[in-house]
């Protein structure tokens, strides 16, 4: 949590939670673990009215922020989003919104319109996988995407695509002839993962997001987005865990005193706590960073989610041993956040793989 | 007796050929149902039928009246074959030695020559709902009433309880003494009126641990185990076992390991799949694993002869308990980081247990005492540190403050 | 007000460029000899007459009278320039801000502007040999004659006492009492009859730190800092004042540091230096390293800002102090890793201070009140837990029981 | 220390005990670390006497064992010597001696007699600093072996050369003309170690040990048996540290109770003990695998090295905190031990190292 909100912040943020804990309590979350998408599009519809795909885009295309830093606004849904391990694709379309909105809207006005309306879902791939060769003045993009978030259930796909001559990106629509989406398991109850082959699939000029230049640099700007939000989401998430683990301390009894009473608990309690403060603490100056569009940017996302990435999930393992065997069974909801937080620390990247992006910059 | 040793190996090892059937790889065959069960006591029949049931449990109860080295030799030649490990713990290593331990002679004889047989699984019921790692702040209630007791209550964590056939349960017995000196052990059977099992389903899908409830349950006043009101030496010695099993140290252990083994992954096969194996950086993580695994098992040689030949004492069995509980942590951690994304979110048609051991990590640390309870038990009953200061010692039971909430 | 400090930085910035020399890289100079105090007196002289000395001080009392945000633009224009470092901790930031507290008007009249103007250095006498962290269970002793206390007893860990002109100590004054109830703080003149200062050599050759031993050392009645018996409310507030100095978030700190940091090893130049810089489990452990610093810095922000905006208690400052004290001993760990052989075992004309660094890694925790104490005070003050069990509670001192060994 | 000892081993460490206690207690470690070879030669003379040089040698060449295993009895005086910080050269002495009568005595009759007699001090380099060139009918040496214990002080050095067809092992007496050493600081104050500079040195076909074969295997028995004793002295380092810690913790006060009753440490100490139990069982493995030359005698001294050179490391430094500020004092003893088991950490392998060499056998 940022520490000093304004207060429209304050309220919209008091506003997000009240909407997920009505609509989206974990009792939901559970029930939705057995729909394909994970979440519900009327649902989605409403986050949407409420602001969650308008903070990356300026008041002339219909967007807004609450305090000026819209990055910083929205992070504030993702952490909201993570107290609660709420389901639906927050960071791949606000990513793909802003790629839009960065690039000069151009032909993609229909969909940003229908993305900000809630109306459409859109996924984003960053990997390697895909190239694209010229072809009748446009592109023809083979390959796989691996690992898309939403990929079988996005209406559009903002995909990357290695070329001769650097990186393109391509928005399609699912419908495309030649993308096959095949689905992946996940430790996450809610939150879905596709590959998706991609098949001579024709992507036309007007499909570029960017034009017909070298994405590289949009593409290190989408995975900071990703990483900022994903990351406060996570941070959320860790705090609502401590919460409830710092107060089940004080209620269980051991040997006639609170669990809380027990040092060796109470210094891990303290380490806990430390971590948690960090995590806010990077996550906060990672998304000032983003929003600033620092040269320091992509190295403070990097910190960010290496440091969160791993404390975060030691953070909650901590709390599920303080629980003791009610902490390892479905019925308490412990692993539905210790779900969230590995499947968030291993995915747009790992924390390996920061700390490798992070070394790359230092010893540049 | 070294010879000795030599032609009983020789003779297990003909035996063995002739009686069991072989399993691949992996090791034993896992399974939390039923037929597993049912598979369990069958083999165990031919254990026992073959003279190999109870190695070095006394004559007179059904065993073989042997040595602790005659069932590791009996172990190490057993590698391989189908064993009936679901029974190694609790039945034969915790439940059944406590028996031994406290019991008269008429539960010694009804109870040892079944378990040995294959007739009898044993449970333990200690844990409660409310209670955590503290087992003697048992607040399920027996009430005398004439020749029987009347058990109210509800236990927890007992493994396997929904086909076990006695369940070895402590009770409050004393309202107004100390906590330690109001308990009773019972020997209580599981398929009666008034006990309900319940399966607990956990994050990874098993549900191999059961919550019981007791509702008025009627048990005879021959059932209890030890003495009335001194119930937690029973515990106490209960723990041990316990502690000896999960270390790797019990002689009654029947089969290559205390439990049945899920499969380690194999970090040398993850990293090539995911493209990752000439990574230093990944390699070190690998071996680094590797060097925790042989570590644990080195020290549970060392700790087990220390306790054997008396350089150790017995609480020193929580250091092997302790490092496989943490260094198992670390390696689920490492399991992990080796196989980067798609241990959390597995291709299609890739295996996807990973994901779920991970959520289970803590599962060494909470079974057997949690490794909390086993740096206690280090500082205090090794080291000879200070006990922890305890708000309810010497105070009437009825007095001391409970927990707000169960689980 | 933002344009006030828009002018004062402008202001601050050609007085330093015209007044003070600046300094190559590595940043302040580094000195624990009688030269280097000589000097941050010297500098602190000019700052004064320049009107930038004290500058969130109180005008009454030599100060500038200004905001803590002044202080914080003057600092951030003060990087680069040569500072009198070595008087921010404990005289600028601990011990003058708790005789601004607690002092009388007359000995803040005497102590503050002679602070200010570099004439006088302060050091705290509060560890003692015996003592650890158990500040309250001082055993130097101050027994009243007429108009004077007599000191007798030891005080350790005063860094700079042989440089400094008056220690702030904390005595017991009455035996009968429960501890924290029995002290009463004392500024003491260093440099007088019956005070024997003795630096200690510590493992990395430095003797920055000192023990002092008093024999019958005369105080006069009027030195009393706050109330007599009521010295624990001097100590708790000298200990604030220092987490919060330690913690980055002390108004008095003048200069961009508060203390004269060491120059950070260069992992990356370590590396190459090693032809190790291409290994990727290398770079993980170099990058490691600067996000551990980088979030330290972010948690200093964060919980500075949460102090003073009421956010967070004031004991939370115990957050960044665990977190750089924890850090700095991964970070030497991982400098070490980098370095390998090189580090403990330099080849002839490499720097050989790794080594030595590594040697002090504990530093961060010991100074300024261990890790295991920030983590007290983190549970209890800032979660809320419970306290710790204190056998010295509310019992007469006389009663307590002591170490068995100094040290 | 291993666990069940021989009547003849408890006897044995017992005088290496009293004799090491009464003639190079810490307060002598002191005073040796201005000289410039860190120990005495009469004491190591003493020493050789009583055994220290000929656990390696079958008793046809004037050695003998206690217990038929000498690579264990050896372990025991390393151990002691861990436990009182000494100086000497057991390590490369050992090794050296074993060299030689691994390969058959051959020309090196004399060389043995004077290591055994603790008349002499052998270095080993086993590293890839070294070439050796054909040169008539013998090897010209060139080259510059780093980090060679004593290496300023041995009058033998056995050097391992690359060539063209394999590695060669020179035992070359220190006065051989074109040996240059240059002494290196350590943190250790009375282990030495010393860059050797290798300019046209002349060795005669006379000198090689193990003759005029590839020398890779006999390298890696080497490696294996200093690893052994190297950690074996760490682990006996150890034990001292939380000896005296231990008893520290008992006698310390703080708020009216001792530390040793507060449970943040007590939990530290029971994490100390585990790895200190653990350090001593992987190190007796180790060393049992090594004297039975067992095929996983190279993974398990590894194993041991990777192992303790870490844990020892993280115990000695929390001993360090567990003392307060005396802790880090030159006054109090502890730093000696720090000292030790850090250079151990990082010699003959560091634990780096020692992991990569387990993970080249495991993917092999």
């Amino acid at each position: 949590m940022q520490l000093e909100l304004t207060k429209d912040q304050e309220m919209f943020r008091r506003t997000v939670r009240q909407f997920l804990e009505r609509e989206s309590p974990l009792t939901k979350v559970r029930e939705l673990a057995d729909e394909p998408a994970g979440f519900d599009r009327a649902w989605w519809r409403q986050g949407a009215e409420m602001g969650w795909t308008a903070m990356l885009v300026p008041e002339e295309l219909g967007g807004g922020t609450l305090s000026g830093q819209g990055l910083l606004d929205l992070a504030l849904v993702a952490e909201e989003m993570g107290r609660l391990v709420s389901p639906g694709a927050l960071v791949p379309v606000n990513v793909v919104i802003a790629s839009i909105v960065d690039a000069g809207v151009g032909g993609h006005g229909k969909a940003l319109e229908a993305l900000m309306a809630g109306e459409a879902i859109a996924a984003w791939y960053d990997g390697s996988g895909v190239t694209a060769s010229p072809a009748g003045g446009g592109y023809t993009l083979d390959g796989t995407a691996e690992l898309v978030e939403a990929g079988a259930d996005a209406d559009h796909l903002l995909v990357t695509a290695r070329t001769g001559d650097g990186l393109r990106q391509f928005l399609l629509p699912a419908t495309a002839p030649g993308l096959t989406p095949t689905r992946r398991d996940s430790l996450d109850l809610v939150r879905r993962h596709a590959d998706i082959g991609l098949d001579e699939v024709r992507a036309d000029v007007d499909t570029l997001v960017g034009g017909d230049r070298d994405a590289a640099a949009a593409v290190d700007r989408q995975r900071q987005i990703a990483t900022v939000l994903q990351t406060a989401e996570t941070a959320g998430a860790i705090d609502r865990v401590f919460e409830f683990t710092t107060q089940w301390a004080f209620d269980r009894y051991s040997f006639g005193r609170p669990l809380a009473s027990y040092q060796a608990l109470k210094h891990r309690f303290a380490d806990m706590k430390m971590w948690l403060e960090a995590s806010h603490a990077t996550v906060t100056a990672a998304a000032r960073a983003v929003q600033e569009r620092s040269p320091h940017a992509a190295e403070l996302a990097s910190v960010a989610k290496a440091y969160v990435g791993d404390r975060a999930a030691a953070l909650v393992q901590d709390c599920v041993q303080m629980h003791g065997g009610i902490g390892v069974t479905w019925e308490h909801d412990i692993h539905l956040y210790l779900r969230r937080v590995t499947v968030n620390q291993l995915t747009y990247g790992t924390p390996s793989d920061h700390r490798r992006r992070v070394a790359d910059l230092l010893a540049a | 007796m070294s010879e000795d040793l030599e032609s009983y190996r020789l003779a297990a090892r003909e035996w063995l050929a002739a009686n069991l059937p072989t399993v691949d790889g992996g090791g034993a065959r896992l399974g939390s149902d039923d037929e597993a069960w049912q598979r369990a006591r069958e083999l165990q029949r031919i254990l026992h039928d073959g003279g190999y049931a109870g190695i070095a449990y006394p004559k007179e109860y059904g065993g073989r009246g042997l040595t602790p080295a005659h069932q590791r030799v009996f172990n190490e030649e057993s590698a391989g074959y189908e064993m009936p490990l679901l029974l190694n713990v609790p039945t034969f290593s915790i439940c059944a030695p406590a028996i031994l331990d406290f019991g008269t002679e008429e539960q010694k004889r009804e109870h040892l020559p079944a378990v040995l047989r294959g007739d009898e699984v044993l449970v333990q019921f200690l844990s409660e709902p409310r209670g955590g790692s503290d087992l003697a702040g048992a607040i399920t209630r027996a009430t005398r009433d004439g020749d029987m007791w009347v058990l109210n209550g509800s236990k927890i964590w007992s493994s396997g309880a929904y086909a076990a056939d006695y369940g070895i349960c402590l009770a409050r017995t004393d309202w107004e003494a100390p906590k330690h000196s109001g308990l009773t052990m019972f020997i209580v059977k599981v398929h009666q009126p008034g006990v309900e099992v319940r399966r607990i389903k956990q994050v990874n899908g098993d549900s191999e641990f059961c919550q019981e409830f007791f509702d008025d349950v009627q048990i005879p006043a021959s059932d209890v185990l030890g003495e009335v009101n001194g119930g937690w030496a029973v515990a106490s010695r209960l723990l041990f076992h316990e502690r000896t099993a999960v270390g790797g140290g019990s002689p009654y252990v029947s089969g290559g390991h205390a439990v049945a083994r899920v499969p380690e992954p194999d970090l040398v096969e993850l990293a090539r799949r995911g493209g990752r194996l000439d990574d230093p950086g990944v390699r070190e993580l690998i071996a680094e694993s590797h060097i925790l695994r042989t570590v644990a098992g080195q020290l549970v040689d060392r700790v087990s002869a220390g306790i054997r030949g008396g350089a150790m004492p017995d609480p020193a069995a929580s250091l092997p308990r302790l490092f496989s509980a943490t260094s198992n942590e670390r390696r689920i951690d490492i399991a992990l980081a080796v196989a980067g994304p798609a241990a959390v979110i597995p291709p299609a048609g890739a295996p996807g247990d990973l994901g779920a051991r991970y959520l289970m990590r803590q599962g060494g640390s909470l079974g057997g005492g949690s490794s909390e309870m086993a740096r206690n038990i280090i500082s205090e009953r090794v080291l000879g540190m200070p006990r922890e200061f305890a708000a309810d010692k010497g105070v009437p039971f009825s007095q001391v403050r409970q927990s707000q909430t169960p689980g």
